[in-house]
């Protein structure tokens, strides 16, 4: 396991926020988590990333413990439902960040950056600011930043959520890729259940704190909790309805 | 819009923009001048002897405007660097609001009353009188301001911005290198800009702690401001001014390229 | 966390050290002085000090009550002269010629702004010359007293002209921020006539959004002290000048006086800084709403 | 935690600070050595002397004289800021209620109030003054020098400049001056708006000559104050101010703050007159351009007040010696005569100049003569003494309470 997760508890003040969750998240695997706003996935995935601390439990990363270590030590990042870039940095830049952080070889640092930008179409932008991009193209850039200095995990807070329905789907389908072709691990958050059931290669569904994690999608699926069934049955009486309604016109 | 109003609307402009401009102007006419008292709406003569005669008598002049320059760049890079640090502490502190509401007595209130307050504090330390001293007392209303600045500047998207760069590995040296203080530049420049006029601008407060020992440029102002001789005061005063302007509009240009 | 860094604590720390440890030092020698515990010449602690306003003749409260009212006064032209600037000529302001002019008096500092308004505005000043040359006086002491004036009309007049482009400044800003074009043509298309949109739209807006900032300028105004040195009269004084005469008064018997200003002048400003506050408070809400 | 630690650390530093007190130790006992002595020991430091300076020829005297001649002559150097009066009064107190060790200053310029005062508050270092070899010139029988508002100086200070006020007037604008108490107020009253004095120094010395001439000559209120002398004849003063305060400048509601604010609006033609502490002032000022040719000046019938200006030295300063250097400088031939010159400042000298050596007495005779102030041979006659300080206190207290605050 690359990721795993135990007995995680934490409070604001009066309020309990995370009871008792645990999770885990194998090599090259990506674990979809729905939830509904406010049952306390974002808390979750900032314990994770270590910019906050929990009240209880343990996080494993290769099996070592991580709970106490700084952030920046955690080789973990977290992306935000805004593709936050830094502002004063072009493109280029933004996606060498973390590479130059390391001090990389600059003919190494440009490579690499070069081919993140062809895998993720942005060469022609390389050199524009983040204000001068659109949507897609801010989280593509977001995404590259992260992924280039091959994280053991990827944290994924709703990345899709503010971009139109088109784009949205090209971007679930860069990402799987690009997934594959680094090897990330990867914990996927959003309250989209066509998202999460799309994104997963497992689900788990939280709600109030709490975390049910289910072997398979298939296991999910047939869940009667979750009304995931439900909604295949509806598209699929909705294209039974077109296809009869087609039969008619034929007819 | 139509013509009439397009006309009436350059006319204020030119006339507003004439009062906003007349003190310069007054100031650097009155500098030339010889003799313009009443009833002569214009000088009756002009000459240049004044700004002759003022660096070669009063050497003090220079001395003081030097002392100035070091003393407000002091103030606004100390108040400047030390507020952007505390800020941040306030912003993401427990009692943000209780301790925001600290700095705003330091920025509002006057610095001559608190200034008599403070005098004995400033004695018992050994600061009257002392370039040091002066620094501090003008510090402490510098710093209120330069808090109050930043506060709204450190947002939750500043935070994640931070753990953004944190997350990619950055140590906090690195952090603020590589992030903070890149995205900070512009409102880094207005708040050094903002205490640097504040320091400059000061009378009372260096007056008291300064105990007349230090005679900064608006110190030396009031002096022949309150003295027989206008011309002189009028001379003094353009001095005082010209780096506050120079200044705003330097700012402005910058506003201006970086977009606000 | 790593939200919060040493280095955030050191700036912290020194922001006490050299700010707010000073401040509460010397407010508290202030009040110790009023009651008698502090000074050369104290005697152990009394209120007789705290019952000098309440004497006969005394100045404090009608220097409270002439800064109040200068202060006032000022603001609310100031205001008005800003309100109106920016309906007219917002373009100016904005990127034009006013742009650029309005830094002129932002960099007139208080002894120098006094000086010249003194120069304009006395008996035998540049205003009365032109009166003088228009034939509508002879002597310098027809001229309506505007500097050193019961009413504090002259140091009004200093503060209104910073005041002025500050606010006109402001305003622009706000008219950007608050998107106030796009919600008066939104008024025009709902039928609201030109002066309606100014008056039922652009001004409560802006004097909604600038109510923080014109209580912070009042208390501002209330204890300036290099304008009114200059441009006022003896009776009644500025708070800050009282202050100061008093601190440094022949008479020594004067200084509890000077303090005892010092602490009545320091809780009028929380209380209006308290009122700027709350409101600000409820802004932010609004804002996040 | 560390944070409270450290600031309540702090706190105990701020108020420890005020216990310590004492004299920093001197290397020579001044009382005791020779003038050598004091001035070997002055070499080479620095001496921080606080006066007004709202006069840039008197700032040009010290600055381009004074200071330049003590660092070559005795190799002391003059750091000069500005302070007057209350202000050095206050800071001096401040001082002592904090026990600060040094003194900001080691030499003031003050007299009357400020002498009083420091002398009350047991500020002042002394008697020093017949240290001084150039103070044989000086004649302290004098009794407009030894004595500063009816208080002796017994050496506590130093005389340093003799002053009578003068009004001031413009011979074009009020060719025939009031001389009178009675003939001002037919002047003012034929002349609305024309005349006023400052609320300051200059202003409350006019006051004090018009106090003594109500009072019938100056031996009325010779002596310490006199409560119920002052009552009986301030009331008449300030029924006589009060019947002319409508025909003063601006109605007599407010009063310039100082004598410079004064000195303009009669440079600008706004008042007629304007008066001055130093007789010989008028000849500054012209010689300056500020004041028209036809500005001349002279003094009341009834007289008006004479008094010296001193140099005092602050207990606590840690530079005695070398202030006493710069006293013994400025009351050299060489520097009183210097300053006598109008173009120079025009302030009158505390020398006996019958004392002096023959050629020192031919170049005092031969200073280029006054041209617009009248002589002093003149006026002397009209001289007055000054009064117990205590007059001025009650008068500057008084004219507030009396005069400025009550609205007619």
């Amino acid at each position: 396991m690359v990721l795993t997760v135990q007995e995680i508890g934490k409070c604001f003040g009066q309020q309990m926020v995370l009871q008792g969750v645990a999770l885990s998240v194998a090599e090259r695997q990506t674990l979809s988590v729905l939830g509904r706003s406010g049952c306390g996935k974002t808390t979750l995935l900032k314990i994770i990333a270590g910019l906050i601390a929990p009240d209880s439990g343990t996080v494993r990363l290769h099996g070592a413990e991580i709970t106490k270590k700084p952030t920046e030590q955690r080789n973990v990042v977290y992306l935000y439902q805004e593709p936050l870039l830094f502002p004063h940095l072009t493109v280029f830049e933004n996606i060498a960040f973390g590479l130059r952080l390391r001090r990389l070889p600059n003919n190494d640092l440009t490579h690499r950056t070069t081919r993140m930008l062809e895998h993720l179409e942005l060469q022609a932008h390389a050199k524009k600011f983040p204000h001068q991009l659109s949507g897609g193209q801010k989280q593509r850039t977001a995404f590259g930043r992260a992924i280039i200095i091959a994280p053991d995990v990827l944290l994924l807070d709703e990345p899709f959520s503010s971009l139109d329905p088109e784009t949205r789907a090209s971007m679930q389908h860069l990402f799987k890729q690009l997934a594959q072709e680094y090897g990330i691990a990867s914990l996927f958050v959003t309250h989209d259940l066509k998202e999460a059931i799309l994104m997963g290669d497992s689900i788990g569904y939280m709600e109030a704190g709490k975390l049910t994690t289910f072997a398979s999608r298939q296991e999910f699926i047939n869940h009667p909790d979750y009304g995931a069934r439900n909604e295949i049955e509806f598209w699929s009486s909705l294209r039974q309805q077109a296809t009869n309604h087609d039969h008619a016109a034929t007819v | 819009m139509s013509n009439q109003h397009r006309i009436f609307q350059n006319a204020l402009v030119a006339a507003v923009g004439m009062l906003f401009a007349a003190p310069m102007l007054y100031l650097l006419l009155l500098s030339f001048a010889e003799g313009w008292t009443f009833p002569h709406l214009f000088p009756p003569r002009v000459s240049a002897g004044l700004w002759e005669t003022m660096w070669g008598r009063e050497q003090g002049l220079v001395g003081g405007l030097l002392l100035s320059i070091l003393l407000s760049v002091v103030v606004a890079v100390g108040s400047t660097s030390v507020g952007f640090l505390a800020a941040r502490y306030v912003s993401y502190h427990r009692w943000r609001r209780g301790l925001l509401f600290l700095s705003y007595i330091p920025f509002v209130m006057s610095p001559v009353v608190l200034g008599a307050c403070i005098h004995v504090v400033f004695i018992r330390l050994g600061l009257v009188g002392t370039v040091a001293g002066v620094v501090i007392a003008q510090l402490m209303f510098a710093l209120g301001f330069a808090v109050i600045f930043f506060v709204s500047f450190w947002n939750a998207e500043r935070k994640s911005l931070e753990e953004a760069a944190r997350m990619l590995g950055a140590t906090t040296p690195q952090t603020y290198s590589r992030v903070l203080l890149p995205i900070s530049r512009q409102p880094l420049l207005l708040c050094f800009l903002q205490t640097f006029l504040f320091s400059w601008f000061q009378y009372g407060l260096t007056l008291i702690i300064g105990g007349g020992k230090i005679t900064t440029l608006p110190v030396l102002v009031y002096l022949y401001t309150g003295e027989a001789n206008i011309y002189y005061a009028a001379g003094a005063s353009i001095l005082l001014m010209l780096p506050p302007l120079v200044m705003l509009w330097g700012n402005r240009a910058m506003a201006v390229r970086f977009g606000r | 966390m790593s939200s919060k860094s040493n280095l955030d604590r050191a700036g912290f720390l020194l922001f006490l050290l050299l700010a707010i440890l000073p401040m509460a030092a010397g407010l508290l020698y202030a009040a110790s002085y009023s009651v008698g515990l502090a000074g050369l010449l104290s005697e152990g602690f009394t209120w007789e000090y705290w019952g000098r306003p309440f004497q006969e003749g005394n100045q404090i409260f009608a220097s409270f009550a002439f800064s109040l009212g200068v202060a006032l006064a000022a603001t609310a032209i100031t205001l008005l002269v800003a309100l109106l600037l920016v309906l007219t000529v917002r373009r100016s302001l904005d990127s034009g010629l006013l742009a650029h002019l309005s830094t002129i008096p932002l960099a007139l500092p208080g002894t120098v702004l006094a000086f010249v308004i003194l120069q304009w505005c006395s008996g035998s000043g540049i205003a009365a010359r032109a009166a003088y040359a228009l034939g509508l006086l002879q002597t310098p002491a027809q001229f309506p007293g505007i500097v050193n004036d019961q009413y504090g009309v002259g140091i009004i007049i200093a503060q209104v002209m910073v005041g002025v482009p500050f606010f006109a400044l402001l305003f622009t800003q706000l008219w950007h921020s608050q998107r106030i074009s796009q919600l008066m043509e939104l008024a025009q298309t709902i039928g609201a006539t030109r002066a309606q949109r100014a008056m039922r739209v652009a001004v409560p807006l802006l004097l909604h959004r600038a109510f923080p900032t014109v209580m912070l300028h009042l208390v501002a105004v209330i204890g300036v002290y290099e304008v009114p040195l200059l441009l006022g009269v003896q009776s009644p004084q500025m708070i800050s000048v009282l202050t100061m005469r008093n601190y440094a008064m022949f008479d020594l018997q004067q200084k509890p006086e000077a303090f005892i200003c010092a602490i009545l002048y320091t809780l009028l400003s929380l209380l209006l800084i308290a009122i700027a506050w709350r409101r600000m408070h409820r802004m932010d809400h609004e804002q996040s709403a | 935690m560390k944070f409270l630690a450290l600031l309540s650390l702090l706190c105990l530093l701020l108020i420890g600070c005020g216990k310590t007190t004492a004299d920093k130790p001197q290397s020579v006992d001044l009382a005791a050595a020779s003038w050598e002595q004091i001035a070997a020991e002055a070499r080479g430091h620095t001496v921080t002397l606080a006066m007004w300076q709202g006069d840039p020829l008197i700032n040009d005297y010290m600055k381009s004289y004074v200071a330049p001649a003590l660092q070559n002559q005795y190799g002391v150097t003059l750091n000069i800021v500005g302070s007057q009066g209350n202000d050095i009064v206050s800071t001096l107190m401040t001082e002592a209620e904090a026990g600060k060790e040094a003194s900001s200053y080691d030499l003031m310029w003050i007299n009357g109030e400020t002498f009083y005062q420091l002398r009350q508050v047991n500020a002042l270092h002394g008697p020093f003054v017949e240290k001084l070899p150039n103070a044989a010139m000086i004649d302290f029988g004098n009794r407009f020098i030894n004595t500063d508002f009816q208080q002796p100086v017994e050496g506590y200070e130093c005389p340093w400049g003799n002053v009578q006020l003068a009004i001031i007037y413009d011979t074009v604008r009020a060719p025939i001056p009031p001389r009178t108490r009675q003939q001002l107020e037919e002047y003012v009253k034929a002349h609305p708006g024309t005349f006023t004095f400052d609320n300051s120094f200059t202003g409350m010395t006019f006051l004090k000559s018009l106090l003594i001439d109500i009072a019938g000559g100056e031996q009325q209120l010779a002596g310490p104050f006199d409560s119920a002398k002052y009552a009986t004849y301030s009331a008449q003063l300030w029924e006589y101010i009060n019947r002319l305060k409508p025909y003063f400048w601006k109605e007599g509601k407010t009063y310039p703050a100082a004598v410079a604010p004064l000195h303009q609006m009669f440079a600008n033609g706004e008042v007629n007159f304007t008066m001055s502490n130093n007789d010989g002032e008028v000849d500054n000022k012209v010689l300056q351009g500020i004041f028209p040719a036809t500005a001349r000046a002279y003094v009341l019938d009834g007289g008006t007040i004479q008094n010296s200006h001193y140099m005092g030295i602050p207990k606590r300063s840690a530079q005695k010696a070398g202030a006493m250097v710069v006293c013994n400088f400025l009351i050299s031939p060489e520097a009183q005569l210097r300053k006598l010159d109008p173009n120079v400042w025009g302030d009158g000298t505390v020398l006996d100049v019958g004392r002096l050596p023959d050629e020192w007495q031919q170049k005092f005779r031969n200073v280029p003569g006054r041209k617009y102030a009248p002589p002093r041979q003149q006026i002397q006659p009209k001289a007055l003494m000054e009064l117990a300080p205590e007059y001025m206190i009650r008068l500057f207290d008084d004219f507030r309470r009396n005069v400025i605050q009550k609205q007619s």
